[in-house]
């Protein structure tokens, strides 16, 4: 098989890692990591496809735009994490449940 | 042209200037400079050609009438949120400049998202809006249930938001460029739907499903309503609603249909992707579930959150429809749903402020204690279930009769039923203020500020249904999408 | 009449609630009597209107026609015919009586009779609107001030009963917006009533829905809109708890006006515009009807609750209505164009629908002040007040009697035209539904006996006779009731023109020759 | 003549509204209102009588039609038909009605609703008028329930006592079955001839509107009415209870006229009568003149022995119109109105003297009514005494009075007919036997009342003669009862004929193609028929009379002694044959009981469970969903599933990590993987 497909490979592994990881991970922390393997996955593709589908630059422009806001979205997130903190002491997203039916 | 957003950017920055001179009591004033900024937005879109359509910076977004209507609905949205937040007694508590600056920023986001073209823009632009509201929603860091809301929501937008983008990648990979308009050509040309374009899809839709809450993806709704201070709450169910949908009629329309969508009167979905029956369903599940969910409510904001799932069925209904008339419809029922569901919002403040609950049980007798109150709160909800004479009704009835023009009979009868349903829970509101208590003999008259802001919402609320021409044309003449 | 005599009946009332509002909440009286000009008013256009009516004139008359909603096609457009006018004086004149039954209404009478004023807009509203948007807009009007009077000023069940009223008409009403929007797209992109009536029938035939030929799912659509608001029998039950726990006069609105909208909006809306449809669907309606006439005069024997057996009775007696409604076939040509049947069935419907406003409201006033004076409607608690209260009895004789159909009271003839319309083609049902006759017969006068005759109940030696306001109240109708009994004729000659061409309509029916 | 048809009306519906609504207000409490209006239509009566006595045309015949309403193609006609008969049965119902006005002013003398009890008689009068003048079926219907309706308010006028009430709606309710039976006969009629006036309903059966099956269903549906009306078996069960009402009415209404109109409409009818028609007509008069007679014979209640000979003597004449004897049936009705009346108001008499005596005993308990308390009377009220003894041989058809006349007229018809007709021999056999029967129980009452000892002596003692407003009623009508004042100018005790056998003509039947016999046939066979029938009838009366001279007044055998002899026949007779406990236990219990289960259902089970289920299944779905949704349930299901499956594909996991938010994450993955199967199939 030819090189596209390899990256495409290894970008659907990384984006079901991300889910797995997002969706079985108690700590916040690695559920946050869950995500970013969720958004590189995406990168990956954008990349391979922009290198190997002799295309234009956008692939790689998208790629800089998410590693910048997936940095954004983490900051946010750890702050929110570490506000949980304070509040639960823990950083295990399924303590927090207090907002149910 | 851009000069709106510019403004909106600059009051902004001066916004976080004067923040600098506020102690922690007067730091809300920035709140008046930011509605003063949005006014003077408000003035430049006005100032702007009505009919432009132009793109900006290389084709990634574009100045369309489409655009310019929802940019209007977005700068009132914002700026009677920020009325209310001056009003609630929630943020005595904090210091309140950055909140308003946050909002403004939101603001910003949705005048992208109602305008963009390009697959970084749009990605863009949803990320400005989620981070932003990710932090509104927890913006009491003291409260527990606030910051229970701004968690759940930051990883599902997270989560959500990656699997759109996931979807982007799939769909770059397929036509090699990320301009809507280039995409639309490729998809054209590439014979019948591949299953990488129907995965590619179905994750675009899982992200904008996720903005506009419809089943299945609308889960963090209620738990972060509940939990974000309620005039945040009121604003996410109608600002970053009202953006997502205004997105995804332009990504569907432009992406997922033949080449004739966005001119003709009625098109076609892209041959070999019929993703219109899946929206149609979604749309009837979504409220019914909306509906369904919020009888058993307790909670106003949550009973309101779950109406507001419901209401985003009833407004999908007017996408898959495929029409000139179901786009019409949808438009028209977000501006109506605007002034009907930050109007039911506001009076959950105003009884929060002096009647200190919002369990649907303690509302006994309020439309005794206080007739003002109870009356403009009746009219909001009449007009949320959707009953003559009152604007909501006008709303149902567009987006009926889209749905009956396309012979969706079923889809129509699922929607009126619905409304039925809708109308029980409403009344037990109603039935709360009024069936409820007796005759008091102190009335409570909320303050002039307050009283002015209902009555604004609720005019109109009652003068659309009755005599709807003017927003009717005014919609009309917006219905122009840009076109390369 | 260049004044728009028809646009006033629809707004003095509004104006009125308006006014109502802007007194200050402590001074009842002048609410009172803001209501009572108001409606006494309305009653006055009424009456004129009739006097001004051309009945020998086909068609609608005092047209009052203007563009509304440009953009839908969607007008504000009025008009009288000889259907509407009879149903638009019994609306005046129940809305006048019914000011005096509630004067003695106190807890909060301004939120009451603004409310009541708006009903009583919204019912004028529905029997003039000859626009299919504004007929729904009225139609839907109606429900809220209903929901509130009930829901407030109701007995101990009140909520239920006002939200088991609100969710049943709205679950109809919901299937008629689909089915006017349906007519609109399919018939010429109008709501003008007229119009659609031309075209409806002709637009809708030819097409299928779900294999099914369109015209009939409409048909059933608004069948099933008007039908709960007869009610016709499955969806009847909302009917007695609304009608038991609302207060006296809301009842006699409820029984005496919003009971007809079902039966009008059938002749105003499904015949003219879907003759196919009434035919086919004639023999159900028949045999609805039949159902409606001995179940509800079996449930009415059953009950203990005075005002429960006669909200049954309203069910019993809107049979007439239905029976006589389908005797509109008679006069195809497989009946042998037995126009004569034909006419006497639908002149009968529309004349019963009249006369049962008029005797059911006298027998909700009457129980509202057996009610005020016992606090009870048990009708084994009394017992031998004849002796005690002569007047009131006689009143009451007078009602029951007309309730059993008592021939010289008008009860009698209206169900004698219905029975004798329906006749020639559904001879059985009609034989059966006789029975009705009988049972009629049966609760009123066993009620009658139980409450009236034998011993004085001790308990009740000393219950005041009936009061000159609710006596005033009273006359007008038993005036009436007595009236039309001897000479039906005023009422049957506004009519006939209008309804003789509605069964021309129903003649030119394509299927009538195959029926 | 035609002129003072509308008196007849207007004069007594004024005097009722009248004693409505100022009865109380008026002086003597208004009776003088309601006495002239009567009194008027009697004097008018009384002129239209001898115009037509001069006249002296058979088939005299007035009519005059007016459009009652009309819906343009559908024109409804009502109108006013007068000849002989309708100004024989006017002079009737005039001058009973008026005497019993008179006698009433005695008898209900200290009555608390005396002005109320004038004002229903009034409107009796006017709806039998109505009855009488109309000249097609819709008005007759009408005036039909209002006789109805005023027979209730006169059977429970004193409501207060709970059998006149049950009695009052009983009479109601039971005419009313028969009623809808006439209606559907109407509507029958109509529907084939399109109007209702007899002429064109003649018409139009004349010209075989309806096939003959048809036309017979057709006049029995009609004839059902007159079953109702006359008491006819089956329906007869009204009549007797209807007695609970004050005695004059009694008189008027339940002996006299209302009960009459049964047979005046049957008569009316006649020519619409299929043979098949007529003679289940037959069969129901003669058994029930029998059927009643035999009750009659062991009544103790003086008025239910009168009730019951009534409805046996209506059963007579619906008989005599079934054999085609209808003329001689219409006599009778004449005749019997007379001395019936006689009785009844006899009757009340002696019960108003009972009363009485009664009262100034101050003993309240004893039956007035009951005969076994009677006895030796004849000394006390001779009037009273003298008078019913004539109306009683005129009932019990001994010659030199009127029944014997009219009722040997009627045997004559059926033993014609019968001869005619041998298979139905069974009619004469019930005629005759009735007969026997009649003048045994009336005799039977005689002697109970006016002859041997009293039960209490001082009752006796208290026992006086009532005022002149009762006794010269009685005396009139005694009179009445005399043959000669029927037979004028022909003074032959054994022959009906004269002016009224004269001015009363036969008509024949409007049936097609002539099966019925012409009414010149029928007068033939009843002439040939005439003397063995008359012979027969002296012999079972005398027979008859001579048995209750034995029994009760030579007290040669004891009635106790018999009754214990015949026991089972006893029983029956006396328990008027269990009819009223058949009706109760199979048609009236049954229905209440239906009608409770209906309401039951419609309440308790269909509105509850069904109607409510929609909003209850709604309820339950939502907070099923909510449920599902809730952490723990999905904790158990969903995440442990992911896990599972997880760890069945990703291999080596040690332990299952769940968490709440993703709970959410995994719906959206469902959804996801669901949309993408609905949308790749």
């Amino acid at each position: 098989m030819n090189d596209l497909n390899i990256y495409l490979t290894v970008g659907a592994i990384l984006f079901s890692l991300g889910l797995y990881g997002v969706i079985t991970r108690r700590n916040g922390v690695a559920v946050l990591m869950g995500v970013e393997l969720i958004l590189n996955s995406a990168n990956v593709n954008f990349v391979a496809f922009a290198r190997f589908g002799g295309m234009n630059l956008s692939g790689h422009i998208f790629a800089m735009f998410v590693i910048i806001l997936a940095a954004a979205e983490a900051a946010v997130a750890l702050a929110i994490i570490i506000n949980l903190y304070n509040k639960f002491g823990t950083v295990n997203v399924d303590d927090a449940r207090s907002l149910k039916q | 042209m851009f000069i709106p957003e510019l403004i909106l950017v600059g009051s902004m920055l001066l916004g976080i200037f004067a923040d600098l001179f506020y102690d922690r009591k007067h730091s809300f004033r920035v709140g008046h400079w930011i509605i003063g900024g949005l006014v003077v937005a408000a003035l430049a879109l006005y100032l702007t050609p009505a009919s432009e359509s132009i793109t900006l910076f290389m084709g990634t977004i574009v100045a369309d009438p489409f655009a310019r209507m929802f940019k209007y609905i977005f700068l009132l949205t914002t700026t009677i949120v920020i009325l209310m937040s001056l009003r609630t007694d929630e943020l005595k508590t904090v210091r309140t400049g950055e909140y308003y600056l946050l909002i403004a920023a939101i603001t910003l986001g949705m005048f992208l998202m109602a305008s963009s073209v390009d697959l970084i823009m749009i990605y863009l632009s949803i990320e400005v809006v989620s981070i932003v509201s990710f932090i509104l929603a927890g913006y009491l860091k003291t409260q527990v249930r606030s910051t229970e809301a701004s968690l759940k929501y930051v990883i599902y937008g997270a989560f959500s938001s990656g699997i759109m983008l996931y979807g982007f990648s799939l769909l770059f990979g397929l036509t090699g460029t990320t301009k809507l308009f280039e995409i639309r050509e490729s998809l054209a040309a590439l014979d019948g739907g591949t299953l990488t374009l129907t995965v590619a899809t179905i994750m675009i839709m899982a992200g904008f499903g996720y903005k506009i809450s419809a089943v299945p993806f609308h889960f963090w709704t209620p738990d972060v309503y509940e939990g974000a201070p309620t005039p945040i709450t009121a604003f996410l169910s109608v600002g970053p609603k009202a953006a997502g949908f205004a997105l995804l009629i332009r990504v569907f329309n432009t992406l997922f249909t033949g080449t004739d969508a966005l001119t003709a009167s009625v098109w076609q979905s892209l041959e070999g992707l019929p993703w219109q029956e899946v929206m149609a369903a979604l749309a009837a599940i979504t409220m019914t579930l909306g509906n369904v969910l919020a009888i058993q409510q307790s909670n106003v904001k949550r009973l309101l959150a779950y109406s507001s799932i419901a209401h985003a069925g009833y407004i999908l209904m007017g996408i898959p429809v495929l029409s000139q008339s179901g786009i019409y419809a949808v438009m028209f029922y977000v501006v109506v749903y605007l002034f009907m569901q930050l109007g039911a919002f506001f009076v959950v403040i105003t009884i929060k402020n002096k009647f200190g609950t919002e369990e649907i049980e303690e509302y006994g007798g309020i439309g005794f204690k206080s007739p003002y109150l109870g009356v403009i709160m009746a009219i909001f909800l009449f007009s949320l279930t959707g009953l003559p004479p009152t604007a909501g009704f006008i709303g149902k009835f567009y987006l009926f009769s889209a749905v009956i023009d396309a012979k969706m009979y079923w889809l129509a009868i699922v929607g009126a039923l619905n409304s039925v349903i809708a109308l029980y829970y409403y009344m037990r509101i109603v039935k709360m203020m009024y069936l409820q208590g007796e005759r008091e003999d102190e009335l409570y008259m909320p303050s002039k500020f307050q009283s002015i802001l209902l009555a604004v919402l609720a005019v109109p609320t009652i003068i659309f249904g009755v005599y709807w021409t003017p927003i009717a044309d005014w919609i009309r003449n917006s219905l122009v999408f840009f076109l390369p | 009449m260049d004044w728009n005599i028809l646009s006033w009946l629809v707004w003095l009332p509004v104006i009125g609630a308006g006014l109502i509002v802007l007194v200050p909440r402590d001074k009842g009286d002048t609410m009172k009597w803001i209501a009572a000009a108001a409606t006494a008013f309305q009653l006055i256009f009424a009456v004129l209107l009739w006097s001004q009516f051309d009945s020998s004139h086909v068609g609608f008359q005092f047209q009052e026609k203007m563009s509304w909603i440009a953009s839908f096609n969607i007008q504000y457009y009025l008009g009288v015919d000889g259907l509407s006018l009879p149903m638009v004086l019994l609306t005046a004149l129940l809305s006048f009586l019914c000011v005096f039954v509630s004067w003695k209404i106190d807890k909060a009478p301004k939120g009451y009779f603004a409310l009541f004023l708006l009903l009583d807009a919204g019912m004028m509203g529905v029997f003039l609107s000859l626009d299919f948007f504004l007929f729904y807009v009225f139609w839907e009007v109606m429900l809220l001030p209903m929901y509130f009077l009930i829901g407030m000023w109701g007995g101990p069940q009140r909520e239920y009963a006002a939200i088991k009223f609100f969710l049943y008409t709205l679950a109809g009403s919901v299937l008629m917006l689909v089915a006017i929007l349906a007519l609109y797209f399919t018939c010429g992109h109008t709501f003008d009533m007229t119009v659609l009536m031309a075209q409806a029938n002709d637009g809708l035939g030819s097409m299928t829905w779900w294999g099914f030929n369109a015209l009939k799912v409409v048909w059933i659509m608004l069948f099933i809109a008007f039908a709960i608001k007869v009610p016709v029998f499955p969806f009847h039950t909302w009917l007695p708890l609304a009608h038991v726990e609302a207060p006296t006069a809301v009842s006699v609105i409820l029984a005496g006006v919003l009971l007809k909208m079902g039966t009008y909006g059938m002749l105003r809306i499904s015949y003219p515009m879907l003759p196919d449809g009434a035919i086919w669907f004639a023999g159900a309606l028949a045999l609805l009807a039949l159902i409606n006439i001995i179940w509800g005069a079996l449930c009415a024997l059953a009950q203990t609750d005075l005002k429960k057996m006669v909200a049954y009775s309203s069910v019993s007696h809107m049979g007439y209505v239905l029976l006589g409604m389908a005797a509109v076939v008679a006069a195809g040509a497989k009946n042998g164009g037995n126009v004569l049947a034909a006419e006497a069935g639908m002149n009968g419907a529309v004349l019963q629908m009249f006369n049962h406003g008029t005797i059911t409201a006298m027998l909700f006033i009457l129980v509202g002040v057996i009610y005020d004076r016992a606090h009870h409607r048990n009708i084994d608690g009394f017992g031998g007040l004849g002796a005690r209260m002569p007047i009131y009895t006689g009143v009451v004789a007078l009602a029951f009697f007309a309730g059993l159909g008592l021939p010289g009271l008008s009860g009698f003839i209206s169900e004698a035209m219905c029975f004798i319309g329906a006749f020639p083609v559904f001879k059985t049902i009609v034989i059966i539904s006789t029975l009705g006759i009988l049972l009629n017969a049966a609760y009123f006068l066993w009620a009658f006996q139980r409450m009236f005759l034998g011993k004085l109940n001790e308990k009740y030696v000393d219950l005041p006779e009936i009061n000159k306001r609710e006596l005033f109240t009273l006359i007008p109708l038993a005036v009436l009731v007595i009236l039309l009994g001897i000479y039906p004729a005023p009422v049957l000659d506004v009519m006939k023109v209008t309804m003789g061409h509605l069964i021309q309509i129903i003649q030119q029916s394509s299927l009538l020759a195959a029926f | 003549m035609m002129t003072f048809a509308p008196y007849f009306l207007i004069l007594p519906l004024a005097a009722f509204a009248i004693q409505i609504f100022f009865g109380k207000r008026l002086p003597r409490k208004g009776d003088w209102v309601s006495i002239t209006a009567v009194g008027t239509t009697l004097c008018l009566a009384i002129a239209m009588f001898v115009m037509m006595l001069f006249l002296y045309e058979p088939g005299a015949k007035a009519e005059q039609s007016f459009e009652w309403f009309n819906l343009g193609e559908l024109s409804v006609k009502i109108g006013v038909l007068i000849d002989n008969v309708t100004v024989i049965m006017l002079l009737v119902v005039a001058l009973v009605s008026g005497l019993v006005h008179l006698y009433s002013v005695g008898y209900m003398k200290d009555d608390p609703r005396y002005s109320r009890y004038f004002g229903y008689l009034s409107l009796f009068t006017f709806s039998m008028n109505g009855i009488i003048l109309s000249n097609n079926l819709l008005s007759i219907y009408m005036f039909w329930e209002l006789v109805g309706l005023s027979s209730y308010l006169l059977i429970g006028f004193w409501f207060e006592k709970d059998s006149a009430a049950n009695a009052s709606k009983k009479a109601f309710l039971v005419n009313r079955v028969g009623d809808i039976g006439m209606f559907i006969g109407i509507m029958l009629f109509f529907t084939a001839t399109g109007s209702f006036l007899f002429s064109d309903i003649f018409a139009g059966v004349a010209a075989g509107a309806l096939p003959l099956p048809l036309l017979t269903v057709a006049g029995l549906c009609l004839f059902a009415g007159a079953i109702g009306k006359s008491a006819q078996v089956p329906l007869h069960v009204w009549l007797p209870d209807a007695m609970e009402g004050p005695t004059p009415v009694s008189a008027l209404i339940h002996a006299a006229t209302m009960v009459a109109a049964g047979v005046y409409l049957t008569f009316r009818m006649f020519p619409l009568f299929t043979p098949e028609a007529l003679t289940v007509i037959a069969y129901v008069g003669g058994v029930t003149a029998i059927f009643a007679a035999i009750i009659a014979v062991t009544q103790n209640d003086i008025k239910r022995v009168l009730a019951y000979s009534t409805v046996s003597q209506l059963g007579y004449m619906v008989m005599a119109i079934g054999t085609g004897a209808y003329v001689a049936g219409f006599f009778h009705l004449t005749t019997h109105a007379a001395f019936k009346a006689a009785l009844f108001l006899c009757s009340g008499s002696v019960i108003h003297a009972m009363h009485h005596a009664y009262h100034k005993l101050g003993d309240h308990d004893s039956d007035p009514q009951d005969m076994r308390n009677m006895g030796g009377m004849k000394s006390k009220m001779k009037i009273t005494f003298l008078t019913m003894f004539m109306a009683t041989l005129a009932l019990s058809g001994v010659p030199f009075m009127s029944g014997f006349l009219s009722k040997d007229a009627i045997l004559a018809g059926t033993l014609s007919f019968a001869t005619h007709h041998p298979e139905h021999f069974l009619l004469p056999l019930f005629g005759f036997g009735a007969a026997l029967l009649t003048a045994f129980y009336m005799f039977r009452l005689i002697f109970m009342t006016f002859y041997g000892k009293p039960a209490k002596q001082e009752v006796l003692d208290n026992i006086h003669e009532s005022p002149a407003t009762m006794t010269t009623p009685l005396i009139v009508l005694a009179t009445l009862s005399i043959f000669i004042v029927y037979t004028l100018p022909y003074i032959n005790p054994f022959s009906d004929h004269g002016w009224f056998t004269d001015l009363i003509v036969a008509t024949n039947s409007v049936v097609p193609q002539h099966v019925n016999p012409s009414a010149h046939e029928i007068a033939e066979g009843i002439h040939h028929a005439h003397l063995p029938a008359m012979i027969i009838s002296l012999i079972v009366a005398f027979t008859g009379i001579a048995l209750a001279v034995v029994i009760y007044l030579k007290k040669k055998f004891s009635a106790e002694k018999l009754a214990k002899n015949l026991a089972l026949p006893y029983k029956l007779s006396f328990n008027k044959f269990f009819v009223d406990e058949i009706y109760d236990r199979f048609l009236i219990n049954p229905t209440i009981k239906l009608a409770k289960a209906v309401g039951f259902f419609d309440w308790e089970i269909y509105d509850k469970y069904f109607i409510n289920g929609f909003g209850r299944i709604t309820e339950r779905l939502s907070r099923f969903i909510g449920i599902t949704m809730d952490y723990d349930v999905l904790d158990q299901q969903i995440v442990d599933g992911v896990g599972k499956s997880t760890r069945f594909f990703g291999g080596a996991l040690k332990f299952i990590q769940t968490g709440k938010i993703q709970n959410y994450l995994v719906w959206v993955l469902g959804g996801i993987i669901i949309i993408f199967i609905i949308q790749a199939m």
